[in-house]
């Protein structure tokens, strides 16, 4: 580890020099000095909060620095707006994909380019000639229809539009910002991108890699810089580091294990499905019992989040029953399967669960209203109480429990979506992706009171993208695939390669070949995923 | 596992934090909200300006005044607030107006002059209304802007064929409507009380229950409403019930005023009064945002603002114009304290 | 009907019609009250003469005053019978009627076939009108108001005159000009008047005389008229609820659809008096008229005017103001 | 790299849909779009039952009518689809074309009756009129619904102050006026082919032309657009800009069938109108949606509409209600094809 220093003003590659930021009150960057040298991929590591997103932002020209200047091989970048960044070839993949609704992917990729014949009118020929060129070259050709809306695409589906985005264009990209890229895509998309990735690098181009997967990291970045409270606390090679030296970094202590588990699962079936069938999934039998964690793990598309919603009566069932504490549930809304005692913590936060102006109180207790209220008027102290104790417990970084979702990072809204759940305490708790975005110590906090929920009696559906993740949380593995179930593991069996050829089965057999020795490297020891290894460390 | 009882990194709250305001003013701000202080400066600048140019202006009768005349306006601008914080729109509360108005009238006169009788068909028929337009709205599919669209035509044709086009009775001889009309309580205007009271019910509705919030928990992501199981039709169409039925008091008001029930006279454009107040007032038209005081605010700013203008003498063609740049001029100073970037649509 | 003159210009091409004559009675402020009386009027005597009548609502709308124009043409009517919005649009609507070799009838207010501006057209250009002429109801009105203003002997600096009208309406200014003329000379004092933009319904003009009132606070008495009774009754209730006696208020109304009912209620009323217009009579009276051009060949009149009498609280039943 | 090659998750094009029509009606119905075949469908419906009540609607005569009759709020139609695409809203169009009405006649009559330098000033006003719009918009920050509305009241109060309140000039003794107002080519009425013109220039532009497909992008989502390096300013100022010099052209038109500059007379509603027709149309309010095809269709429907229900003598009372209904029934029937769930507000 070494002190930042104020790298020479002919530094190849991107430089920000003495950047801060605020926001209001909020100081979100202290005068951070980093660059970013070309042909090498440099992670950005910190909590939720940290000012990650912030920094990224203000390189690409989104926000304007309070003080400080970005430069680019030594000289100085005006950026007012993203076009400039984007015209100096600086490119981002931001952290929330933000997609046009209703124009195809095609007019989503090249939007602000499109290509033109004389005069301004569009080149649709061309238009399409580029889009499966591109699609091709970066292998998203058979997950992506050009011609699909906006407004119809899955979240991975999303992610890969800007991924297309930040990698097209007339200029070629010399810095290129990946926003926790894999926070929704599954196993198999994160390969294809890490060796999109690996290319770009080779290329000269400069990476800058955010996120809060070790595994990630360590397999990718050469070096490491890490930001805490808006200050850069340290820039470390990847290969001379640990990921205890990471942690205590990012977090300033040191943290235990990482997955904290005891079988508490009772015999007490608390969800039982026969045989149900919607319009995403088929013939599913499951149960998950009082104490018991069950992941479903499976491909992007598998329809398990399809699932979570019918169970969670958001989406209608055509056949097959669901019984709920022995008793037949036939939920036609999320109202009744919340009354019945069902809690969606639901995958896309901004789209799905946070109501953005409102301020992290009135998000947390907007399923506990009951709960606090008397006659129908609801009492402010008990509810600051429960929303207090929720941002504490799971760390939310804010100025207070009164601010509005939306000035939150990331990592920390997610919270705010699971804090509501969990403040809740129903009797099964569905989560879909809950640590999407959330910074180590955080999802530490979060596993923490998936097994204290546990201990207490609550039967817990987890569905995670994250292998290490799902085998380290589970009792049990339900793997889905195309809609139907093609295998359940124990604990004692579940590996990432079982799980993995189950999520694939019937996908994999005729060229394993291609797909198999690129598993080597993420694949973890077995050990992974044990309760007294040190924060999920699995190298 | 220890990380509980672990040192945390700080909480951003011991961060010194440079660029803050004093205390006690922050607060204040914080309580009374920009866009209301904002409304406040504004209010004050007229209220100083005709004061200064007439001294009248500010006497206690013409503030009456000014309560009498903003009342029915007002009235439609709180309900318009709790449809707008839904997402929705009621671009027909104009009409409902005129409907509840013939209806008082008529069933007063044809009762034998029975004022309960006549304020409570009138009452029951705004909250017909406000139920079909939910209805049509909710189970038709129809956007709500199409739909009480469709309303602003067809309860003013309502109101007309049953009225045949006449104003219709004469109510000035009943005590309960001469009441309404005239009569003061603790020496203020009936009128203004019932504006005030209906006010501040909606304000405690909003403000204090789990209704208020799920109102807009709704009118913010509802998607996230239903998924955290509030029933949103059932919302929605209580919201357009209480609009009709407040929409068909104030037609009750506008019978009690004119002395007869009126079909169209004196209800036409208040749809675009009311939202007019309701968006000066800060509610964003995407919903999930606004208050009642932020709108009755601006009910008070136009308001004095109309009458101010009329007690200089001003013609009514430097009336609009002055209206026009004054409602941009309010806004204008309100987003400079933002200091938003300029780029794009402003929420 | 009074004031017949001789015939007039403009529609030498209409042919009679042998079968059944259909007219098109194009009103402006169709959903007011004083037009939907002259409607019903209209209707009434379409129905006993045997007549196709359609009634076509304007509103305040010029251009849509165009566009009925040449839908009814297109349906193929015989006659028009108009009561234009502005008289601005008066040559497109000769125009229209000619090419199409319809007949065309004014009501209420007057059109010219060259110009835009009745005022400034030569009598022979005029279009044949059945109505009131605004000018003389306002002198009317003025005249009733002086009346009462010498009778009450008021001083005349402790007085005020409103004249309440919504001011981008032309006909309202011509009828507030008049009224302010005639209680110049009938009142033979020198009254300040005070002129209130309203939007011409009764509300409006409450709200309007309310803040004239608080601009006012010397003044004493009263003197009211406007365009039309809405304005007057209005005014004449702010003037109440300020805590201005019946007896310091001089309102005369345009109308008295709404005059009538402060008269039926019995109470003492600031509204003196009201010019009764019968719509009925102005309509039944234009229909006719066109009836006997289509039918019997008989040219239009170039004006004819239906009768218009003053009212009050005393003798409104006796002149037959139907008060619903 | 090996990923091209490598098998991925399947396609959702290749999982069974159910429900899944026959392809040749699919792609028809696809290319017609499903909101637009069912407003050919009602299109259908009023003109086939109006024309068996009454043969002389469907006469050349009237559909020309109907055409000329529509033509002033559909040009204000088309341009308010472009604003409500950018995820605006412009409430000031009626006013900026009354303004620009008595701007062309007065201009005409002060140069001498000059129709090029008449037309023209009008027209320079109204993309002035656009331009301010915009700005007051982007740089005042002011909510677009507030900004227009408060341009509502302005422009209307500075046509009035231009023309004393008075229709202003005389302008059929002129051939181009003349020609606008009663001219024909080909047979079909000028005023229809300025219609079809504009309408047809502003179609090319949203579908074949990157600028259209911006503006979709950026009333889809306007930081996707912001990111993309779109020049959100420039656009919305442009598509308010394009506003106001077509309002100018519709005030031209007005001039010209009317024969004089109207300042309020004939403009007022406009407003409401060109939304309902837009809305009707298939445009989201949210912005991001909608076509000129469908814009003109429901400008089709609401024209027929009214002109057959005059036609059948109907009074204006029902007509009210008719119309009402009518715009409601459009829309059930359409939202019923979509078998959309009946939770929440509708799109
Ligand atoms: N628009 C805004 N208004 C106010 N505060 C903001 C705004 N945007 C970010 N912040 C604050 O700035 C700080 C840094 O946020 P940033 O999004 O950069 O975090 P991050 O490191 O990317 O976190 P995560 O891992 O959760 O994505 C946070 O405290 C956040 O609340
Ligand atoms: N908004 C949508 N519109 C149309 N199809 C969708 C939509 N969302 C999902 N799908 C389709 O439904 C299927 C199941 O998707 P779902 O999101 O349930 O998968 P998943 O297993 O949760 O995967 P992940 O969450 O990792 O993307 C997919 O084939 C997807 O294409
Ligand atoms: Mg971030
Ligand atoms: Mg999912």
């Amino acid at each position: 580890m070494t002190t930042p220093e104020p790298p020479p003003a002919t530094a190849l590659g991107l430089t920000a020099e003495h950047v801060s930021k605020s926001f209001g009150s909020v100081q979100a960057l202290h005068g951070v000095t980093l660059t970013f040298p070309p042909g090498r991929v440099t992670a950005l590591m910190g909590e939720n909060g940290a000012g990650k997103s912030t920094l990224l932002r203000i390189l690409t020209g989104d926000h304007r620095p309070t003080r400080g200047r970005v430069l680019l091989d030594g000289r100085e970048l005006h950026l007012t707006s993203p076009i400039d960044a984007r015209r100096a070839g600086i490119r981002i993949i931001p952290q929330e994909p933000e997609i046009i609704p209703h124009v195809s992917v095609a007019e989503n990729v090249y939007a602000g380019s499109l290509p033109r014949r004389a005069g301004r009118r569009l080149d649709r020929a061309e238009l399409h000639r580029r889009i499966t060129a591109d699609l091709a070259r970066l292998g998203f050709d058979r997950v992506l229809d050009p011609d699909r809306l906006g407004s119809r695409l899955t979240a991975a589906q999303r992610q890969l539009v800007e991924i297309l985005r930040a990698l097209t264009g007339e200029t070629p990209p010399r810095v290129i910002a990946f926003d926790e890229p894999t926070s929704s895509l599954s196993e198999h998309e994160t390969e294809a991108l890490f060796e999109l990735i690996g290319r770009l690098r080779d290329l000269g181009i400069a990476i800058v890699y955010v996120s809060h997967r070790m595994k990630e990291i360590f397999h990718l970045a050469d070096r490491i810089a890490v930001l805490r409270d808006g200050a850069l606390v340290g820039e470390v090679d990847a290969t001379r580091t640990t990921e205890s030296e990471l942690v205590r970094l990012m977090v300033g202590r040191d943290l235990a294990g990482l997955f904290v588990r005891q079988h508490v699962a009772t015999e007490r079936v608390v969800l039982d499905v026969r045989h149900l069938t919607t319009d995403a999934v088929r013939d599913v039998s499951l149960t998950v019992r009082a104490g018991e964690v069950v992941a479903l793990a499976g491909l992007i598309g598998a329809g398990r989040s399809e699932l979570a919603l019918a169970l969670a009566g958001d989406l209608p069932i055509r056949s097959g029953t669901v019984t709920l504490n022995g008793r037949a549930l036939k939920a036609r809304s999320p109202r009744d399967a919340i009354e019945a005692g069902i809690g969606l913590a639901p995958e896309e936060r901004k789209a799905q669960a946070l109501l953005l102006h409102r301020t992290i109180r009135d998000n947390t207790t907007l399923v506990s209203q009951r709960r606090l209220r008397r006659w129908r008027f609801v009492s402010r102290t008990r509810e600051r109480a429960l929303a207090q104790e929720y941002a504490d417990r799971l760390r939310v970084r804010a100025p207070s429990i009164e601010a509005e979702v939306r000035t939150l990072s990331g990592g920390n809204q997610q919270k705010v979506v699971l804090a509501r759940w969990l403040a809740r305490r129903p009797e099964l708790l569905i989560l879909d992706e809950p640590t999407r975005g959330v910074d180590i110590g955080a999802k530490a906090e979060i596993y923490q009171i998936i097994a204290d929920l546990a201990r207490e009696g609550t039967a817990v559906l987890v569905i995670s993208s994250e292998l290490p993740e799902v085998l380290g949380l589970a009792d049990r593995v339900v793997v889905l695939q195309n809609g139907r179930i093609t295998g359940e593991l124990d604990r004692a069996d579940a590996t990432e390669e079982a799980v993995l050829a189950l999520a694939m089965a019937d996908d994999l057999a005729p060229t394993t070949a291609a797909t198999t020795p690129s598993l080597d490297a993420t694949t973890p020891s077995p050990d992974a995923t044990t309760t007294d290894t040190p924060s999920g460390a699995n190298r | 596992m220890s990380a509980t009882e672990a040192p945390s990194a700080p909480r951003p709250k011991d961060r010194p934090e440079p660029g803050r305001r004093p205390a006690g003013l922050r607060t204040l701000v914080a309580s009374v909200g920009g866009q209301n202080l904002s409304l406040i400066a504004a209010l004050a600048v007229v209220v100083v300006l005709f004061g200064s140019l007439n001294p009248n202006f500010l006497g206690w009768d013409n503030i009456q005044v000014i309560g009498e005349a903003a009342t029915i306006a007002g009235l439609l601008a709180v309900v318009q607030t709790v449809v707008i914080i839904c997402g929705a729109l009621d671009i027909s509360v104009g009409s409902q107006a005129g409907l509840a108005s013939v209806v008082s009238a008529m069933v007063f006169t044809s009762t034998g002059s029975s004022a309960p009788l006549g304020i409570g068909a009138a009452l029951l028929a705004g909250a017909a209304v406000g139920l079909l337009n939910g209805a049509v709205i909710i189970h038709g599919r129809v956007n709500p802007t199409i739909a009480t669209l469709a309303g602003l035509a067809a309860y003013k044709g309502l109101a007309q064929l049953v009225s045949g086009g006449r104003a219709q009775g004469f109510v000035l001889n009943d005590p309960v409507f001469v009441f309404l009309s005239r009569g003061k309580i603790a020496g203020l205007p009936t009128m203004i009380w019932i504006l005030v009271l209906v006010a501040a019910a909606v304000h405690v509705l909003l403000t204090y229950t789990d209704i208020g919030r799920n109102i807009y928990a709704l009118g913010g992501n509802d998607t996230a409403a239903r998924l955290a199981g509030i029933n949103l039709n059932k919302y929605l169409i209580s919201a357009y019930a209480l609009t009709g039925t407040v929409a068909a008091l104030a037609g009750i008001l506008l019978t009690a005023r004119t002395g007869s029930g009126q079909p169209v006279s004196g209800s036409e454009g208040l749809e675009l009064q009311s939202i007019t107040a309701a968006a000066l007032g800060g509610c964003a038209l995407k919903g999930g945002k606004g208050t009642i005081g932020g709108t009755l605010l601006a009910v008070a700013l136009l308001g004095a603002l109309q009458n101010g203008l009329t007690v200089q003498g001003i013609n009514s063609f430097w009336q609009n114009v002055a209206q026009g740049l004054l409602l941009v001029a309010a806004v204008v100073i309100q987003q400079r304290r933002n200091r938003e970037r300029a780029i794009g649509l402003p929420a | 009907s009074t004031g017949q003159t001789a015939s007039a210009s403009g529609d030498g091409d209409v042919k009679k019609v042998d079968g059944k004559i259909s007219l098109t009675y194009l009103q402006k402020q169709g959903d007011q009250e004083y037009f939907v009386g002259e409607a019903a009027g209209a209707k009434a005597k379409a129905a006993e003469l045997g007549i196709d009548l359609k009634v076509v609502n304007l509103g305040n709308d010029a251009n849509k005053t165009v566009s009925e124009v040449q839908s009814a043409i297109a349906q193929k009517s015989n006659g028009l019978i108009v009561v234009v919005p502005d008289p601005a649009v008066g040559p497109q609507v000769v125009q229209a009627a000619r090419d199409a070799k319809v007949a065309l009838l004014t009501s209420d207010d007057q059109i010219c076939t060259t110009g835009p501006d009745p005022a400034a057209c030569a009598k022979s250009d005029l279009v044949p009108r059945i109505g009131f002429s605004g000018e003389q109801m306002g002198g009317e009105v003025g005249k009733r108001a002086a009346e009462e203003f010498k009778k009450a002997a008021w001083n005349p600096a402790e007085t005020r005159t409103i004249s309440a009208w919504k001011q981008d309406v032309t006909v309202c200014g011509d009828r507030v000009k008049a009224a302010k003329a005639a209680f110049a000379t009938g009142s033979g004092a020198a009254v300040q008047n005070i002129d209130v933009a309203t939007d011409n319904t009764p509300t409006g003009a409450q709200d309007k005389v309310a803040a004239t009132i608080t601009a006012n606070p010397g003044v004493k008495h009263w003197v009211v008229w406007g365009c039309n009774d809405e304005n007057v009754q209005g005014a004449v209730t702010a003037l109440q609820n300020a805590g201005v006696g019946p007896d310091d208020i001089d309102g005369v109304g345009l109308g008295a659809y709404l005059a009538c009912k402060d008269w039926k209620s019995g109470k003492p009323s600031g509204m003196k008096a009201a010019l009764f217009i019968n719509g009925k009579d102005v309509g039944a009276l234009a229909v006719q008229t066109a009836y006997d051009r289509l039918k019997n060949g008989k040219a239009f009149p170039a004006e004819a005017f239906a009768p218009t009498r003053m009212v009050d609280a005393a003798t409104w039943q006796a002149a037959g103001v139907n008060c619903s």
